[in-house]
């Protein structure tokens, strides 16, 4: 998954163009080698290392909206496919015992390294077929239904809950609303407040509004280099308050979305560094990252008493928000 | 403030009413109903509660009408009146957010779209806390999540329970990803109330949606609404635009929601005072 | 409600037929003293009380099949009936906060002697159209999930719980197998096992089976004179294990339904008696003697414990069962 | 047991199987499918865990084989196997109930249609119950609950998880009320046992409605299906006749469970013995 395919193009990003030209000539070079007597490894190599050091000079200097467009990128993992490189032994449990399995959101059992947990994300898929089968990971409330049922399940046997966060918000959608979407979530985040066990939250691509913060509300929270978290898209901004749709790159600026912003609002505690070009790019690696952080934030949090856990949780959300004081 | 003034604001607060035409004023002492479009005498409107006599539509209130309904004996006491909202990100739209929070304060009379106080209903202890639509829509931010919160803490201090009337277009985008922390933090607020065995009230007004009613709105020990109140997650725009039909009738009112098992209670405005009033005596055994 | 309506048919159970003629004296008497200026005060009393004792004799003869008309009888008072006379300040509670509200069960906030008490029953009508807006008191498992709902806000609260049974059963529709009705039912069970607060169930009509149950666990279960309570309907129970629908009569004897019969097994703890002629005869009194009952029940459970409560709950049902305990 | 005996009892045994036929039994050692009729080698059958080779019909298994394929290293030691049933009711339908007993336990070689026992999985002691469906349709009476609370009351003692396999028609009729009772009993106990945080893995086999269902059968920490089981409260015959049309085809089988949320895994009989043992192995870290 590392590289282009055949013809190369599929897996690009809009962004990434001036690099079609170098897989060209890769591809040219291959050609050559393969043909010929001549022995071009010296040369393929090269040239590979430079789409590496271009790759990483282009993404070096992404702009919001360009981070928005990787967070939402077909090709990046997704849940399903991060729960299996980054646990081991992961079952999946369906339904909310209530009304439904929801396809938008995977909930399972896994093993971290040996230790027990519950493993909560939104599910994206990799083709429009997929994308309709999980409903574009946009949930219904049977999906936070769902989450929590898992969450309680785990606080029963003192494990701790990882959840992935890639939704482009909860949906809204006729049957959503009849059956409480809002309702649903509000009752996630208090009872995500009060889990008795640690919870990790990772912001793996699209991290929307409501719908992302559903499932989101962990002790610590850390977030993919090239994800993103907002209460409304760059688009939806725009047409709303800048009262322009084609403004979505400066509401994408204005409001503050990506890792980097976040880490300095103190609403994330870490960026999880991915793979030059993005966690796609290279998965097992962004899963690597994804599990070191996992585990060196969850060292200190078991050492906590279920009292201590929901303190350390409710003391930060406690002081999220900038105001004056006034008199 | 007089009915008067309260209508003058009125038309320059914006409106997020989604199917009703905008009020439409005759003259200075008659308003034309929402709803069923007939005249009614402005001080019948008032002593009815702000609900017309022909057809029944609860029209809103700004929080200083709720109090004055709900606080007959003047018992409450407002705390925290001094926060104030800051343009943080230096957001700027179509306007400077911190001049849209200046105007606002001017037009409104109001530091933000929630007021907190302790006051007695019914003889008893209760922390209260009224949104008002007046302000930004009644939109949530760092401010409306703060003084939520500070109000729990009060009630806990004081052992007593916490009433809400919420109304609001849902969170303040102005303020990005700390207007939704704020849901994170009301709700977080709620559950050390529960903890701590102490009830809440919820009281729906017409509109609650996105973020406050994806939060403390829904929370309720008991969740009551006045009649006929807009009260969903996503807007009717939005969800017409998704499943590319119209909405039924009814569809995210107050009605719907006690239907499909969200509202408890759907209570006239006439009756809400002594029906929060039984359920406090109820918990207080 | 305590006497027929004017054409004195419509209230009368099948097997009440001889008090026709009594009550066609009655009605005769009555229109003659009204007519003419001789006093028949006297002879219309004398008649009452022989219409009386008439009733009297007819409802202490009752067989079990009788008594299942009397269970069901469309007069009955219902549980909204119960809740006005028997409490104070009832406030009815809408909705599981998931799916629906559920018509065919009540649930509500009131007091009982100025005790704060939750209240929870199936809800029949007293009309064919009435009793299709309740569903003929057939919950779905929104209505279970309802009940679970308010018996868990009475538990936060330290209030107990007072639930009253008149159902034919849990619908078995095709929306309510959907909804999980197996699950919701399973489910307030276990967790009216281990309910914190004192909880009586009052059996007033029919107990049908799992749908009486699902709301039916209380640390004290009442029965009213001329309720049932069954795994299955005698008609059920005829025609499937007698293979003869027309011996329900049989089935009802053989099932041991009545409270009397329940009273012998010690699966109720006591009977509730009713005015003459059934409650419908005088709700007021049959509320009166219920209420009574509730307080004398009452009494020694608010001294218990939390955990005596659970413990007393969990011993009683621990206890049901009888089997020869073999080698 | 041979698989010879099993079919044998088979036939006598009451089919409360809705759609499909009755199993047709063309010699001894060919087996026709239920679900796709085709011929199947008996010896096959069994060495495949008693699964159609050809269309993955997972056939009824004696609690006996149920037994055999769980505790591949005879750990299993039965608890409480002399409690029998009791005509406490004097109750008789078309045949006295005491004799109907006696009649189940000649026929099956069991005394009730639940076995309960204590075993080793993986290395892990677990409390087991399975029930047996060819003992009077897996009904569940005063023994099947009396098993049950004690099985939960030996798991609580060892601090050890309870799997249950589920396979019932409901209540015991014969034993009236006292049959509902039971619904009460097994799940207060499975409520002790989840106070004491000890975890609870349900198994449903085909079929498995009624009472069972409404009671211990749905309450798993997990609830795992095997593929194609009916699950229900109501059975199909009864929600047609009330609802006056026909079941679309799935209807309340364990896949149509699982979308509509109540099952956690539909999970195949080949993988259902690895499965548990991952699942204890999670709950016990
Ligand atoms: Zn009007
Ligand atoms: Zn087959």
């Amino acid at each position: 998954m590392a590289k282009p395919d055949k013809n190369g193009k599929k897996r690009l990003l809009g962004f990434e163009k001036p690099l079609l030209e170098l897989y060209d000539k890769l591809e040219k070079l291959k050609a050559l080698s393969g043909s010929g007597s001549l022995d071009m490894d010296e040369e393929i190599r090269l040239m590979e290392k430079r789409i590496e050091a271009a790759r990483q000079e282009i993404f070096a200097g992404l702009d919001p909206i360009q981070i928005v467009q990787v967070a939402r990128f077909i090709e990046r993992p997704n849940v399903r496919e991060y729960a299996g490189l980054i646990f081991d032994d992961f079952i999946e449990l369906h339904g909310d015992r209530n009304f439904a399995d929801d396809p938008a959101l995977l909930t399972g059992l896994a093993r971290l390294d040996g230790r027990s947990v519950a493993v909560i994300g939104h599910q994206k898929g990799h083709t429009t077929k997929e994308n309709l089968a999980h409903n574009h990971a946009m949930a219904n409330p049977e999906g936070y239904r769902k989450a929590l049922r898992v969450m309680r399940l785990a606080e029963r046997y003192g494990k701790p809950v990882i959840s992935f966060i890639d939704t482009p918000g909860a949906y809204p959608g006729l049957g959503a609303e009849e059956r409480g979407q809002a309702e649903a979530i509000a009752k996630n985040l208090r009872e995500m407040a009060e889990l008795t066990v640690p919870f990790i939250s990772v912001i793996t691509g699209e991290g929307g509004s409501g719908g992302a913060l559903g499932i989101g509300m962990g002790n610590r929270v850390l977030m993919m280099e090239f994800s993103i978290y907002s209460v409304i898209s760059p688009e939806g901004c725009a047409s709303i308050l800048f009262r322009d749709a084609a403004r979505a790159g400066d509401a994408a600026v204005a409001m503050k979305i990506t890792a980097k912003d976040l880490l300095g609002l103190k609403v994330i505690d870490e960026i999880i560094k991915e793979p030059v070009g993005g966690a796609h790019n290279d998965p097992p690696l962004a899963a690597k990252n994804i599990k070191a952080a996992l585990l060196r934030h969850l060292a200190p949090l078991l050492s906590l008493s279920q009292r201590e856990l929901i303190a350390d949780r409710y003391n930060k959300y406690r002081k999220m928000g900038i105001y004056n004081e006034g008199r | 403030m007089s009915i008067h003034d309260w209508f003058k604001r009125k038309k320059l607060q914006k409106e997020t009413e989604y199917t009703r035409e905008r009020l439409d004023i005759p003259g200075d002492l008659w308003v034309k109903c929402y709803k069923c479009g007939q005249p009614i005498y402005a001080k019948d409107l008032a002593a009815n509660l702000k609900v017309c006599p022909k057809c029944n539509y609860h029209f809103k209130l700004t929080s200083a009408e709720r109090l004055a309904q709900l606080f007959t004996d003047n018992s409450f006491k407002e705390i925290n009146a001094g926060l104030t909202s800051r343009n943080f990100l230096e957001f700027t739209d179509t306007k400077d957010y911190s001049r849209r929070i200046e105007e606002s304060i001017l037009k409104s009379g109001l530091n933000d779209a929630l007021v907190t106080g302790l006051g007695k209903l019914g003889g008893l202890e209760v922390a209260a806390g009224i949104m008002d639509f007046s302000f930004m829509g009644g939109s949530m931010g760092s401010v409306v999540g703060e003084k939520f919160a500070r109000l729990v803490e009060a009630a806990r201090e004081k052992k007593c329970p916490v009433i809400v009337f919420s109304t609001s277009g849902g969170a303040r985008m102005q303020e990005s990803i700390m207007s939704l922390m704020q849901m994170a933090k009301t709700s977080a607020a709620l559950g050390r109330l529960r903890e701590n065995r102490l009830p809440y009230l919820s009281v729906l007004a017409d509109p609650t949606t996105g973020g406050v009613s994806a939060s403390f709105a829904m929370l309720g020990d008991v969740n009551l609404a006045e009649p006929g109140a807009l009260i969903g997650f996503a807007g009717p725009r939005v969800i017409e635009q998704t499943i590319r039909q119209k909405l039924p009738p009814g569809f995210q009112r107050s009605e719907f929601l006690r239907d499909h098992g969200m509202v408890d209670i759907v209570c006239e405005r006439r009756f809400l005072r002594e029906t929060l009033i039984k359920l406090l005596r109820f918990f207080k055994d």
